[in-house]
């Protein structure tokens, strides 16, 4: 469904974030996309979605296609209405509107008020907590439940391909469950979804297929079973030791044992 | 045969670029026509260079140390306030006198001046006309004056402070019975004007701008009392104004008043000169306020260098003795085909306090008509 | 009111006398009550935890320590000195530091800037003294730098000195944050969820910075976070808040065996 | 010597010119409300407007029913042409940034203006007849009047616009940030592009009321200026609120104007609004109406 | 970046502003050519360059406040004016040296712009940005109708003078200048390179963040538009005495907007880029003025005022040109040149 061909992306003409990746998304599938800080993961999503245009960056190689036909750099916009929605990381709220609001903005592209009005029962009824912050000033809400308000207003868009920047930021326990609980659903209903996350657990747990970007390229791929089994990934992301359960915090060596992907 | 320089600073590129053709076009003229009929005769030669002030005193400011080595000039022709700000403060160091064109200002009302005006202040002007109105019209007591201002520029305060000293000195003569300060383009003065009117006014002296006549005579026709005359002055006069209005007819009975002549098309000594400079010394410049502040300002430098150089000699004419000469030898109303009265220059004031008249144009059926010349001034103090 | 009523009000258990008491705070914003009679204490040794779900107030109570938020009644007693209505810089001043939750680090200025700013409340110069700039401001900006760079080396981020930090990932942003709170040389350091937002391995070394932090320099830390594990691991004693009410405090072991924990905030596993 | 007459005549009347000052300020808030942007060359837009209507009014004769239009139309097409040239290439740029090019565009339009038009005053069209409407013993300029009805009818549609219809609210996203609204496939170039169409339309507008019957050059753009402080006191958001505060300031501007200039023999009506708003401001640092600043950590 | 090669041997060093010997020499030829430029210029030039000296100071200010605390100031020329009127006060009516009233005019414009300052207690962003529009209508209401700046008569000043020798000439005027805005851009890089300079750029990033981290925020805000004000009355002092004569209409709304334009073309945020908006923007100015005439002379049929509108088109849209496409002014295109060159071949 979304094909991303050796992509490179260049910001501001002197930083280059992502060198040249290469990733698939089938229709119907879960992909997540996994990797430390400042591997140009939210990147890779950004010139996906072409938000890019808006920070000086610019895909200077490499081609994307959705469905068969070439987006990469097309207007933002038009990319949405093509079916690719992408959640930001960092809560994007629209601060000074209601949560009904942010929702109901969300659903611009639908015909008719009625139909939004319907997607919006349809979003509410998903993620049940909406409901209750209706009216509230999104501004104001908790960092939990600013997340909740921009996957749904997400989904008002109702898109064929989400694309979720660490959805789990944020989230007590409890939530990151509810919220992957409502991506799974989301998935089990057809949605494809790329999901960039550092919680390696869960999106490990919902994903059919993984990859591991580090700064700037794809270092490791897989489906979600091998990935889980892969050792380095253990250690590094699942953060269990040799003999499989996790290792305490307080007990961290200052040296560490080199990647395999790096030697 | 000497060759003496005059400096003549022009706003080719700022707001008054428009009315550039006409005026440098009349000095133009004027400095050919001498130098001609005159200057050779003297064995003089005057050269004359434009620079662009653009009206802004920062830029007159900076081009002129750059004149004074260039041209060395005898005399400095200027354009407005601007250049009066920016130069006040170093001709008398640099010895060179500046004549202007337009009415003087109470601000520049110093003693020893080195900036001439030819005509007095616009209180003056105006204060002449109050004078004439009174006595045609047969008006007993004083006449109720309104006056409409603006705070925009400080000339413009200056100018309604002029006329309003006139009145505090001759509550017999003037009384002003409002001035209303408003924007520079107002917004509607229908109010103000009702209050004026309530107050019994019987003219209202505006010297500001185009904007505020229009703005008020709407105001009177709005309030069905056209018949008021409004007073202006050269800059925002009958001409520019029923431009602005849209057309003559709606200035009939107002008037407008200078100490300099009305470019009517009546049959005048200046006209006459005009058209000849035309004739001969294929002059650009059309009959107009413009042309005649180009003229008068150079006609008065010219006369001053003659009578500088009878003085002290033909090849020793220098910017001081310019000066002196203009403060020493009085300037006839001949000297300058009646452009201007006679003039009398004194140490005490940059414009000739005494023996000044005015010249008062009005609208008569749809025409541009002379109303009076040669209305005497009446004395006005010090403000 | 004085310290020392602060402290009997809360008498500590190890005779250590608390850096910081807030007692019974009230907050509420129209409708919503984010923090309802919270009362809590922090010992000079402690590193503390506050778990709770979202929207129970946590990032509440902590503006409120940091005066960003006047709590509507209750007091907070910081080192001996009722904190309550004081301006956040005056608090800031009195050696209160924090960082944010998501980042608030200045992104026009390089990474050095950006610690530095946490010195600026160290440094004395006056704006005559930087307009001549030499003598005074030059010799304080080199002392200043010289603090700056231990704390690089400690959070071991010496390659991106230079960086600009808007160019920075989320990450090693976090990382400036906290040097930059450490700047401020704090009597108390309070983290709004530090390892939000970050991988595993990531997530080991800013736990490892914490301890340092906490071993080397000996100044009780504060942490809000969702991640059990860190939790668990770090916290001596951990705070509970659900709905703005404080519902269970204690050693994590303890903690982990609430059952009003387990059901308000950890789930059943 | 108090008269409430003349006291009813100066609120009456300093409150329509305070309706235009409000229309003008719409200019301002139209097109912060839509993309965020402070539009300092807000007078320019009014005196370009002036010059299109009095250009086909004047120049070229057309009567007033065709003329008028034709000039709004016009006027729409210079903001989309603004929109298209400077900001269309600003998306997601800071919001201080795109301020700044509508300080360049000041500068710019008003070249343009003398370019075109020149400096000279020009006269403009009796658009509404000079007769004064008179109720009892108070009189009222009928342009103003009418222009005041106008600008009510005006204010709450577009108020109700921007509050209560999606496609409102796809702007005020905008807006917001950018970004994000570009995330939700708003597009934000045509929200721009609207923004400065309707904010051209509105100047023209208040060309038209303004100027009716007067003269026109380039000086007439410091009604920006005064339109300025009933821009900020009502609150950058805020369209309704906007009548408001042209009222107030309107309506004190005029009673200063008329009782107190006299007696210091200088224009104090012509600061006093900048006064009103320095006040304001300080008890309510947005305005009157204006989105409160959400300042979380 | 420094080039290869150069590494700074101490925080002194890496703090410093010229670091490299290309650096320091080119520094010194400039200074050379601003002390020979009398000889080598013009009077017209060199009236010009004191402009341009004079402007600089006020620009700087205005780079202060605006650049790098993040306060749009539209009250620039009202500060200057504050600054002239202050020193042809304090020079006319109570016969002080200019070495007094210049640095008192700075101090009194300093206090009127920190009130405005001020306001940021309760203001924030463009509202505040946008209140320094009232200190220009209350600077000229006030002038106006106070008793002590002659009104609309303005003031004349005689040249300064010191130790009996007047700085009347242009020359002398031109060195006063210089020695002046040397001190204040000297000054100017002291601000900004400390913790000043630093707090302004935090309460312009984030004045939240800031805040919390000690900075208060509101000194902080109200100093930005002290120090803005400061340079602005220097200026306005400098200015007076190179006019002698000052007057309300000097100091309007427009000539704030220029200098706006000044800090843009030259780039926010930059010391270096504030005197370099400031050159580029008079050498336009001046090529289209000495231009004018001569091109109106040559085709008479496009009169002047062509040429006038015509400066406004072409600045304004150099101006809107920048913000699209150099948002960061000159100065970060030559970083970005000195960069790649320093790099290269690698472009990164
Ligand atoms: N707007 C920008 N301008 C310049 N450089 C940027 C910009 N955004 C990101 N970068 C650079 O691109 C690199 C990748 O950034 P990106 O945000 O994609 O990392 P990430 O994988 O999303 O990290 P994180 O997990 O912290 O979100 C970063 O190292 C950063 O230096
Ligand atoms: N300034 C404010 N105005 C209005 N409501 C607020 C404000 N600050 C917080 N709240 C409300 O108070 C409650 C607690 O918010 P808070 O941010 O403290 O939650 P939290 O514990 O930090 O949650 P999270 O873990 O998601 O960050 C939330 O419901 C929030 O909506
Ligand atoms: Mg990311
Ligand atoms: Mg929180």
């Amino acid at each position: 469904m979304l094909e991303v061909s050796n992509v490179e992306v260049i910001y501001s003409d002197v930083i280059l974030a992502v060198k040249g990746i290469t990733l698939v998304v089938p229709k119907g599938s879960c992909v997540t996309l996994l990797g430390g800080n400042g591997a140009g993961k939210s990147t890779t999503l950004k010139s996906i979605s072409n938000l890019l245009m808006t920070e000086d960056g610019k895909v200077t190689s490499g081609a994307i296609s959705f469905e068969g036909l070439r987006i990469d750099g097309g207007d933002p916009a038009r990319i949405v209405r093509d079916g690719i929605v992408h959640v930001m990381e960092g809560r994007r709220v629209l601060s000074h509107l209601t949560v009904e609001q942010n929702l109901i903005a969300g659903g611009h592209m639908e015909p008719s008020a009625p139909a939004m009005r319907r997607r919006l029962d349809g979003v509410y009824d998903r993620i049940k907590r909406l409901a209750l912050l209706k009216s509230r000033t999104t501004g104001y809400l908790s960092g939990g439940e600013q997340q909740m308000v921009v996957i749904g207003r997400a989904l008002m868009a109702n898109p064929k391909l989400m694309m979720i920047d660490e959805p789990s930021l944020g989230l007590a326990p409890m939530m990151v469950d509810e919220v992957f609980g409502v991506l799974r659903s989301l998935k089990d209903d057809g949605l494809t979804l790329l999901i960039v996350e550092q919680n390696t657990r869960v999106a490990l747990d919902l994903a059919d297929f993984g990859y591991v970007m580090e700064d700037g390229r794809i270092v490791l791929e897989g489906n979600a079973a091998d990935l889980r089994a892969n050792e380095d990934i253990r250690e590094f992301y699942l953060g269990l030791n040799l003999e499989g359960e996790r290792k305490s915090y307080r007990s961290i060596k200052h040296y560490r044992r080199r990647k395999r992907w790096l030697g | 045969q000497t060759t003496y320089n005059i400096a003549s600073i022009a706003d080719f590129t700022g707001p008054y670029a428009d009315i550039m053709k006409d005026l440098v076009g009349a000095r133009r003229a004027t400095v050919d026509w001498w130098n001609e009929e005159v200057g050779k005769g003297m064995g003089i030669k005057i050269g004359m260079k434009d620079f662009d002030g653009r009206y802004d005193a920062a830029q007159t400011a900076s081009l002129w140390p750059g004149i004074k080595a260039e041209l060395n000039p005898v005399a400095v022709l200027g354009v407005g306030g601007p250049d009066v700000a920016a130069l006040q403060g170093r001709l008398p160091a640099d010895k060179v006198p500046m004549l202007m064109s337009t009415a003087g200002y109470g601000f520049a009302w110093k003693g020893d001046p080195w900036i001439f005006n030819p005509r007095p202040t616009y209180g003056h002007e105006a204060a002449g006309f109050f004078e004439w109105f009174r006595s045609t019209r047969g008006i007993k007591g004083p006449l109720k004056v309104g006056i409409i201002s603006s705070e925009a520029s400080p000339a413009y305060v200056d100018i309604a402070k002029g006329a309003e000293k006139f009145a505090k000195d001759n509550p017999d003569k003037a009384e002003i019975v409002e001035t209303i300060f408003t924007e520079v383009q107002p917004t509607d003065l229908t109010t103000q004007v009702g209050r004026l009117i309530r107050k019994g006014v019987q003219v209202i002296d505006i010297q500001t701008n185009t904007a505020a006549v229009v703005a008020t005579k709407r105001a009177l026709q709005a309030l069905g009392k056209a018949d008021i005359p409004i007073m202006m002055s050269s800059h925002n006069g009958l001409i520019a104004s029923g431009k602005a209005v849209g057309g003559m007819k709606d200035l009939e009975g107002d008037y407008e008043v200078y100490g300099m002549a009305v470019p009517t098309e009546q049959k005048t000594k200046a006209h006459d000169f005009h058209q000849m400079v035309v004739a001969k010394y294929k002059s650009q410049a059309t009959w107009s306020v413009a042309s005649v502040m180009g003229y008068n300002q150079t006609l008065v430098a010219l006369r001053a260098i003659e009578a500088a150089a009878r003085k002290v000699g033909a090849d020793k004419v220098t910017g001081e003795a310019v000066r002196t000469a203009l403060l020493t030898t009085p300037i006839s109303a001949d000297q300058t085909f009646s452009i201007l009265p006679n003039l009398t220059y004194t140490n005490e004031a940059p414009f000739p306090v005494k023996g000044l008249t005015v010249n008062v144009a009005t609208i008569k059926d749809g025409k541009y008509v002379i109303a009076a010349e040669n209305v005497p001034v009446p004395t006005i103090a010090k403000w | 009111m004085s310290a020392e009523t602060a402290t009997h009000a809360a008498p500590s258990m190890s005779g250590m006398r608390p850096i910081l008491t807030a007692n019974c705070l009230r907050m509420s914003f129209g409708g919503v009550v984010a923090l309802n009679e919270v009362s809590i204490e922090i010992r000079r040794d402690e590193l503390i935890a506050i778990i709770g779900p979202n929207g129970a107030g946590k990032t509440s109570l902590m503006n409120c320590m940091s005066g960003f938020y006047r709590p509507q009644q209750g007091q907070i007693v910081f080192n001996g000195q009722q904190i309550v209505g004081r301006s956040v810089h005056q608090i800031a001043r009195s050696g209160l530091a924090r960082t944010f939750q998501g980042t608030h680090i200045f992104p026009g200025m390089t990474v050095i800037e950006n610690i530095l700013i946490g010195r600026h409340m160290h440094m004395r110069s006056s704006i005559l003294q930087a307009f001549v700039h030499f003598h005074w401001a030059q010799n304080e900006e080199t002392q200043h730098r010289e603090v700056v760079e231990e704390i690089i080396e400690l959070l071991e981020i010496e390659s991106i000195r230079h960086q600009p930090v808007g160019t920075l990932g989320y990450g090693l942003r976090k990382r400036v944050d906290l040097g930059r709170a450490l700047a401020q040389e704090p009597k108390i350091l309070l983290m709004d969820e530090p390892m939000a937002g970050m991988n595993n391995e990531e997530k080991e070394d800013l736990a490892r910075f914490i301890l340092d932090v906490r071993e080397a320099r000996g100044i009780p830390v504060v942490i809000v976070e969702h991640d059990m594990g860190v939790v668990m691991d770090l916290a001596d004693r951990i705070y509970v808040l659900d709905f703005g009410k404080m519902i269970a405090t204690g050693s994590p072991a303890h903690i982990q065996r609430d059952p009003l924990v387990m059901k308000a905030y950890l789930g059943e596993k | 010597m108090f008269d409430t007459i003349d006291f009813l005549n100066y609120l009456v009347n300093g409150s329509l010119v305070g309706l235009l000052y409000a229309l003008i300020a719409m200019g301002f808030i139209v097109i912060y409300r839509a993309s965020k942007v402070f539009n300092f060359a807000q007078g320019e837009l009014v005196v370009f407007g002036g010059f299109i209507v009095w250009w086909m009014v004047i120049q070229t004769g057309l009567p007033l029913f065709v003329a008028l239009p034709l000039a709004m139309a016009v006027s729409a097409i210079f903001g989309l042409i603004i929109e298209r040239i400077f900001f269309s290439r600003l998306v997601g740029e800071s919001s201080f940034a795109m301020v700044m090019v509508t300080i360049g565009l000041l500068i710019l339009i008003r070249g343009l203006i003398l370019l075109i038009f020149g400096p000279q005053v020009r006269p403009f069209p009796i658009i509404f007849a000079l007769k004064p409407v008179i109720i009892g013993d108070i009189l009222i300029p009928r342009s103003l009047l009418i222009g005041a009805v106008i600008t009510v009818i005006v204010g709450l549609g577009l108020s109700w616009f921007f509050n209560n219809t999606r496609a409102g609210l796809k702007m005020t996203a905008v807006a917001e940030d950018h970004q994000v609204a570009l995330s939700m496939g708003i597009s934000v170039k045509r929200s721009i592009a609207f923004a400065w169409a309707l904010g051209a339309v509105l100047s023209t507008l208040g060309a038209i009321i303004y100027l009716s019957g007067k003269s026109l050059n380039f000086l007439a753009s410091d009604i920006g200026l005064s339109a300025l402080p009933v821009a900020l006191l009502a609150g950058f958001e805020s369209i309704a609120g906007v009548l408001l505060a042209g009222l107030i300031v309107g309506a004190v501007q005029g009673l200063v104007t008329a009782y107190v200039d006299p007696v210091v023999g200088g224009a104090v009506g012509s600061v006093f609004p900048f006064v009103i708003m320095l006040v304001i401001l300080f008890i309510r640092p947005t305005g009157m109406f204006g989105w409160r600043t959400i300042e979380r950590v | 970046m420094d080039p290869a090669g150069i590494f700074a041997t101490s925080f002194a060093r890496d703090a410093a502003l010229v670091r490299t010997r290309p650096q320091q020499i080119a520094l010194a030829l400039f200074l050379i050519f601003l002390l020979a430029l009398p000889i080598l210029f013009g009077p017209r030039l060199l009236a010009i360059s004191t402009l341009i000296l004079i402007s600089s100071v006020i620009v700087l200010g205005l780079q202060v406040t605006t650049g790098y605390a993040g306060q749009i100031n539209l009250g620039q020329a009202a500060f200057m004016g504050v600054g002239a009127y202050t020193t042809g006060f304090l020079a006319t009516k109570l016969g002080f040296p200019f070495w007094l009233t210049i640095p008192l005019g700075g101090c009194s414009a300093a206090v009127f712009g920190f009130i405005f300052g001020l306001s940021a207690v309760r203001i924030k962003g463009f509202y505040l940005a946008l209140t320094t529009i009232a200190a220009q209508a209350l600077f000229h209401f006030f002038v106006l109708n106070l008793p002590w700046f002659g009104g609309s008569n303005g003031l004349t000043l005689d040249p300064a003078s010191l130790f009996g020798f007047a700085f009347a000439t242009d020359i002398s005027i031109y060195y006063l200048c210089l020695a002046v805005a040397a001190l204040m851009t000297f000054g100017a890089y002291g601000i900004v390179r400390g913790r000043y300079g630093r707090a302004f750029v935090a309460v312009r990033d984030d004045d939240v963040a800031a805040g919390i981290m000690g900075i208060d925020v509101v000194a902080i805000k109200a100093t930005a538009f002290l120090v803005g004000a400061f340079y602005a009355g220097v200026g306005g002092g400098l200015w007076a005495y190179f006019v002698r004569f000052v007057a309300v209409d000097q100091f309007t709304l427009f000539n704030s907007i220029w200098f706006i334009a000044m800090i843009i073309v030259g780039g926010m945020g930059s010391i270096t880029g504030a005197l370099v908006g400031v050159v580029v923007i008079k050498c336009i100015q001046e090529a289209f003025v000495s231009l004018g005439p001569s091109v109106v002379s040559q085709f008479p049929s496009i009169g002047g005022d062509v040429v006038f509108s015509l400066m406004n088109v072409f600045l304004g849209s150099v101006i809107a040109a920048f913000l699209i496409f150099e948002p960061r002014g000159l100065m970060h295109r030559w970083n970005i040149l000195k960069r790649s060159y320093r790099t290269w071949p690698f472009p990164y």
